[in-house]
């Protein structure tokens, strides 16, 4: 049945994607022994279908999911409290990227009758596309967002036509510039990227828990956030050559110094404290509640999505 | 069982059986059919093909119920199969998964006895029949007198009080039809079983039997009842040339012909 | 098979009733045995979902999770009255059932066809097989991107994925059916004159036929298996996603509204199965523990 | 079919057929069997049961091959199924699926007939056996004989030019045997088929047939041939009563014990 | 079905001809038929396998998506020598394994009791057989998350997945195995005294073994899909993780790689089961168009 890690430092974090860079902190951490150093008995699990996450932690399947900072405001509008603990980037991590057989677009502005490529139509990269069409004037319905996956699919609709831009992540960007059938329209793997396309940081990846599993066990994870936030800080010192050198190499098996470039040019997304920057909630916040109709006419109460309270502990 | 001791073995009255045919209508396969068989009584019934017998037997074991009429066996209505009756089919009903040996010990095993005791019996009978030689082949390695025979061994080795036989030799050859009547009738009055047994061939009927029922063509009803007192025990093989041999088979042959012409005339209509 | 052979040995009468009684009196003994039928049916689905329901209230399970039946019952009202965020709900579910008949529909002629000629050829049949049967285990949800990027992101890749769950599963019994064709049967057709072709399709279909159809129950539930998947990997419309969206915004009643949806459809294609089935059935005697 | 206009219709010359029995050793069911059969010729084969009758006539339909020997039909070897061959198998082979008129019309259909003509030959052939008001009954809802009366019919109705006939009429009664013997004949007079019969009945035997080949006990080998010149066209039903009739059932009858009697001596063994 | 039954029949000799002679031809055939069937297979293969890679290397398909046999076999040798990176190969595969095995039999024995039990009673059939037949048709993807929920990230709840996929295909072909047993068959059974015990073990079920045995074949594939499927929602080990993680970083190679493993797998599976059923059904005939 179902286990709740009891005081005993045992725990499982579902990590929505081993071998994504956004989530590179999870198994680097790992791979770095520092939750060992912490005296934890961590085991990530894999589980790239996203929401599927939340759903186990909330049964307590897991305690802790490595996934996108937004669910926990979705969560909270579902009446389950659960909050990010360490804050890994500042920015989603997503590039909007225009297939290089549409030259003509330009700018958000000229998505007006295009099909947008987006992971999954629950998925924050639709609403990130949605948001970044109607700050450039765009009324929704003037667009199409097809969902289309990550990785192979994605690319395969690319090359389909079936979509002129997409929002995605690494290592497909990296992909399809090699390859050159698509170029980077909005970068969103940096704060500045983001502050310019999103009008401010938009925190991301993130590692959350179960807000009363958090002030049950907060010795624990106070660990936790020893472990990540000194991982963080690797990262933030070290270059993607170096970063690379430490991760398992299956990850990059397909083309190292793709991933390596994919790294030195997205780790600037990733926090140096595990703090959550200040503004980013409410970013967020403000771009999902702009799409998602669960969200309106909610109150959602921001400081109990995420806590510092930890990070700001770590010496 | 212990209804009535006296009890005849087999009551069929007043039965009918219908079926729905295709067209939907209901086809009448026997009619007010009233049968008794006494214990150890042995009954033949002949009749043309098509008129209802493997139905009445069928009735008897419980197999089928009657559509109307009631069907009684040891003085008690049946309901559901009687293991006390033994029924050698008109069609193959071997276990074509078992082989010989492993198709005549099922009756034994069924009814709990050891596997030793059931090899040993079926070893035996197998024996009688003539198949020794054939126990570890399977059904279909078997010419179709072979599988008869099996099927009659599958059905002795059970010494069943009622003996129920859908025309059992007719796949067989002159000779070994000889030899299966020997067999027959020494079960037969070793077990004091009461036989019915269905047959094409009138002298194998009179041969064996106290009385041959004469079924009228479909919807079969008891047309003619012959209490054959020729003396026992009979050997049938030179039987069939005595004078009042000869005279039974004139008689029955002339009224089952009769049948069969209305048969085929019915058909032909 | 089914109740089309009215059963009347099941009453017994005094002599001398008449036929129009007896069938009657069968006619009846169906009837109420149908009755008895769907009201236990009834039964077990209402105390099914009564106990969900009231799981749901008692917060014996989290209806966050598992949803209760009402609010299910509700979100279905909502779909087919205001129709989804993402469109009318028939036009989801046409697309779905598009997918699934296709593949349905191909997978078993497919099937059927190849089951029949390597069930005929021996040698074929040693050779092909086991290629047949180890591609068979290739997770379907690995095949649905690869067909994605060959086919595209349209019809024509979900009808691939359906294909595939559907194939097998009619290939293997077709395959074995056709070994199971009676020999005498086939000697005497032969004898009669049949060639390869008329033999085929005179015997050993017929008599592979209800292999075929007990395969073909359980695959139309897997075409749309295989089209699901295939939405959920990438599609604009499609029940795949509505339980994909569904899930994404953690709307338990709106994944489970969706499946009901796919299981009431199932549910007819059963229903117009069976018919067929029953009409080619019609030749076969009852099972014998029916008549009696 | 050119090959040689005077050729007999069916040669067995030294044939022998094996089958690995389960034991893994090989059974020998026929040894160096010769047999001529010739153009219109009528010939009937009796032997014990389980001797290789049914063997012998699969060997010359195509359905088996021969392990050694050679079996020419019409003057030509035997490859495959020959379409002039018409066999009625011992054991049940109609289509349950189809309706006993369906069952009739496979033989035309499948040779190529359009479906008024079948249908309408189908039912003449259906009344001749006596089956027109079962037309649209399925093989399951028949009696033994009547399935076996479709075969019949079956089989008649492609006017084969050489028929082969295993035990065809054991399961019909006396007088329906007499009327389906008077079918066969006409059908043989008027085709000028050549007909292989294989049966138990050695009065049907020798008042159908120009020669009587009696097997011996398996391995069958011909043990012996008699030629019966009794005058045709004969009258079945009238002709058991003549006196060259008895003597020759007599003589055979002594013959094939003494066959039937070494089978069971060694099947003791 | 099968070279058991070694077919003497296809030779012709002179007379006089030994029975050793007979048989050692016969076994000479049988030998011959055998070698050409595995050339066969491996011709197919080697063809297949040469098309790729040169299709690969001329850039006629896109190594990176299709990866090339070379590479595959490159990555697989790397992970039986080094191990992955998730730990040893052997490991993950063993996880994967236990889980369908598991999956795999309790599926089949519940599919075969189930059937059996609902295919000799006709009433009870009717009633649930309906209710089988429609969950048949939920998605397991969707189930995965649910078990997951229920039974947590361990090995039940992919073992029940695995379950999921072989129950239904075993139901099925066992329900209508036993409604096609041979009616004679059962009234000779019953009449020789069987229990109704006695008439399910030594009538019944050997007479649906046949179909029983075709849906097996489909069903240990099954297994592992499931199987894949549940890791894929969430796991540590386990081929599925494989995949997925290669899928995750472009590593067609890898992706492939996995499913090779399981393919062996499964042919090893198929193997087995083809020997336990060949001995299982050393008592058929040989189909006639084999005899001859
Ligand atoms: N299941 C059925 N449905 C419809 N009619 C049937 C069914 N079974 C038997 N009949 C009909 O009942 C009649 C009697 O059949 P039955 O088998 O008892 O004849 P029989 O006396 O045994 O003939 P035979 O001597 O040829 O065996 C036949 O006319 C047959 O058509
Ligand atoms: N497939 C087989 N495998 C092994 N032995 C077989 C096979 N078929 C037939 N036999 C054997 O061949 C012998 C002859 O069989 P066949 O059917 O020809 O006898 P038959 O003369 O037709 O007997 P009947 O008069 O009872 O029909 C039998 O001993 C039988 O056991
Ligand atoms: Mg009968
Ligand atoms: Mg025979």
């Amino acid at each position: 049945g179902a286990t709740t890690a009891s005081a005993a430092d045992k725990i499982s974090i579902m990590v929505g994607g081993y071998e994504k860079q956004i989530y590179l902190p999870a198994k680097l951490a790992e791979a770095l022994g520092y939750f060992k150093d912490e005296g934890l008995d961590v085991e990530l699990l894999n589980e790239p279908a996203g929401v599927d996450a939340e759903n186990e932690m909330l049964a307590g399947a897991v305690q802790g999911v490595v996934g996108f900072y937004d669910h926990c405001i979705d969560l909270q509008a579902k009446g389950k409290f659960v909050e990010s603990v360490v804050q890994f980037s500042q920015a989603p991590g997503e590039v909007e990227l225009v297939s290089s057989k549409h030259p003509e677009i330009k700018s958000p502005a000229d998505f007006k009758g295009m099909s947008l490529g987006v992971t999954g139509l629950g998925s924050s990269t639709n609403f990130l596309t949605e948001y970044l069409a109607v700050k450039n004037g765009l009324k929704l319905g003037e667009f199409t967002s097809v969902p289309v996956g990550a990785g192979n699919t994605f690319i395969a609709a690319m090359q389909q036509d079936k979509i002129q831009a997409g929002m995605t992540t690494e290592p497909t960007i990296t992909r399809l510039l090699k390859t050159g059938e698509a170029a980077v329209l909005i970068d969103m793997r940096t704060m500045e990227g983001t502050k310019a396309a999103l009008g401010g940081t938009y925190p991301a990846a993130s590692l959350y828990m179960q807000t009363e599993w958090v002030d049950a066990h907060k010795d624990t994870v106070q660990k936790l956030a020893n472990a990540f936030v000194k991982t963080l800080k690797f990262i933030n010192t070290h270059s993607g050559a170096e970063i690379a050198e430490k991760m398992p190499k299956d990850y990059y098996v397909g083309d190292q110094e793709g991933y390596v470039k994919a790294l030195d040019a997205g780790k600037a997304m990733f926090t140096a404290d595990g703090v959550m920057p200040q503004g980013g909630p409410e970013t967020v916040l403000t771009v999902l509640s702009a799409f998602k109709k669960e969200l309106q006419g909610k109150q959602i109460d921001l400081s109990k999505t995420y806590t510092t309270e930890f990070v700001k502990n770590v010496k | 069982m212990a209804v009535e001791k006296t009890a005849p073995a087999i009551e069929l009255i007043n039965v009918s059986r219908r079926f729905l045919s295709p067209t939907g209508k209901s086809l009448t396969a026997i009619r007010d059919f009233t049968m008794t068989v006494g214990r150890g009584e042995f009954v033949a019934v002949v009749g043309p093909t098509g008129c209802g017998k493997s139905t009445t037997l069928n009735l008897v074991t419980g197999l089928a119920r009657p559509s109307a009429g009631e069907v009684r066996v040891m003085g008690a209505p049946v309901k559901g199969i009687d293991p006390r009756i033994g029924f050698v089919f008109q069609t193959d009903a071997l276990f074509p998964w078992r082989t010989v040996i492993e198709n005549v010990m099922a009756g034994p095993l069924f009814r709990g006895k050891s596997k030793a005791q059931a090899q040993a019996s079926a070893r035996d009978w197998l024996a009688r029949v003539g198949l020794a030689r054939f126990e570890q082949h399977y059904p279909h390695q078997l010419s179709g007198g072979m599988r008869k025979r099996v099927a009659l061994a599958q059905t002795f080795i059970n010494g069943p009080e009622i003996l129920l036989m859908d025309e059992p030799f007719s796949a067989l050859d002159v000779q070994t039809r000889v030899l299966m009547h020997e067999e027959l009738l020494r079960l037969w009055s070793e077990a004091k079983a009461s036989v019915v047994f269905v047959t094409h061939d009138l002298e194998e009927a009179i041969a064996l039997a106290d009385k041959v029922y004469v079924l009228t063509a479909g919807p079969a009803t008891v047309k003619s009842v012959y209490t054959i007192d020729l003396p026992r025990p009979r050997v049938v093989a030179d039987i069939r040339y005595e004078q009042s041999f000869i005279d039974y088979s004139r008689t029955i042959w002339a009224d089952l012909k009769e049948e069969v012409e209305t048969s085929y005339a019915r058909a032909a209509a | 098979m089914t109740d089309a052979t009215v059963n009347i040995s099941t009453a017994s009468f005094r002599p001398g009733t008449s036929d129009a009684e007896i069938e009657a009196a069968a006619a009846k003994a169906a009837a109420h045995r149908r009755h008895a039928v769907i009201f236990w049916r009834l039964a077990i689905l209402i105390i099914f979902l009564g106990l969900w329901e009231i799981a749901g209230r008692m917060a014996w399970i989290d209806p966050f999770f598992y949803a209760m039946p009402s609010t299910i019952a509700g979100r279905l009202y909502e779909w087919t009255t205001q129709g989804t965020s993402e469109g009318p709900l028939w036009y989801h579910l046409y697309v779905t059932m598009e997918e699934s008949v296709l593949g349905f529909v191909t997978g078993s002629v497919a099937g059927i066809v190849i089951g029949v000629a390597l069930g005929r050829n021996r040698m074929a049949a040693d050779i092909f097989s086991i290629y047949i049967k180890v591609i068979n285990s290739i997770p379907r949800v690995v095949l649905a991107p690869i067909f994605i990027m060959i086919l595209g992101l349209g019809l024509a890749s979900k009808v691939a994925l359906a294909f595939v769950m559907v194939f097998f599963v009619v290939f293997h019994n077709a395959f074995q059916g056709v070994r199971e064709a009676d020999r005498a049967m086939i000697a005497n057709a032969r004898i009669l004159g049949a060639s390869d072709w008329q033999l085929t399709r005179s015997v050993i279909v017929p008599s592979a036929m209800s292999w075929i159809f007990a395969s073909l129950h359980v695959s139309f539930g897997f075409a749309i298996i295989g089209a699901i998947v295939g939405e959920f990997v990438g599609s604009r419309y499609g029940i795949g996603l509505l339980i994909n969206i569904a899930k994404g915004s953690f709307d338990a009643a709106g994944m489970y509204a969706a499946i009901v949806i796919v299981m009431v459809v199932a549910l007819g294609a059963e229903y117009l199965m069976t018919l067929v089935e029953s009409r080619l059935a019609k030749w076969r005697p009852q099972p014998l523990h029916e008549t009696q």
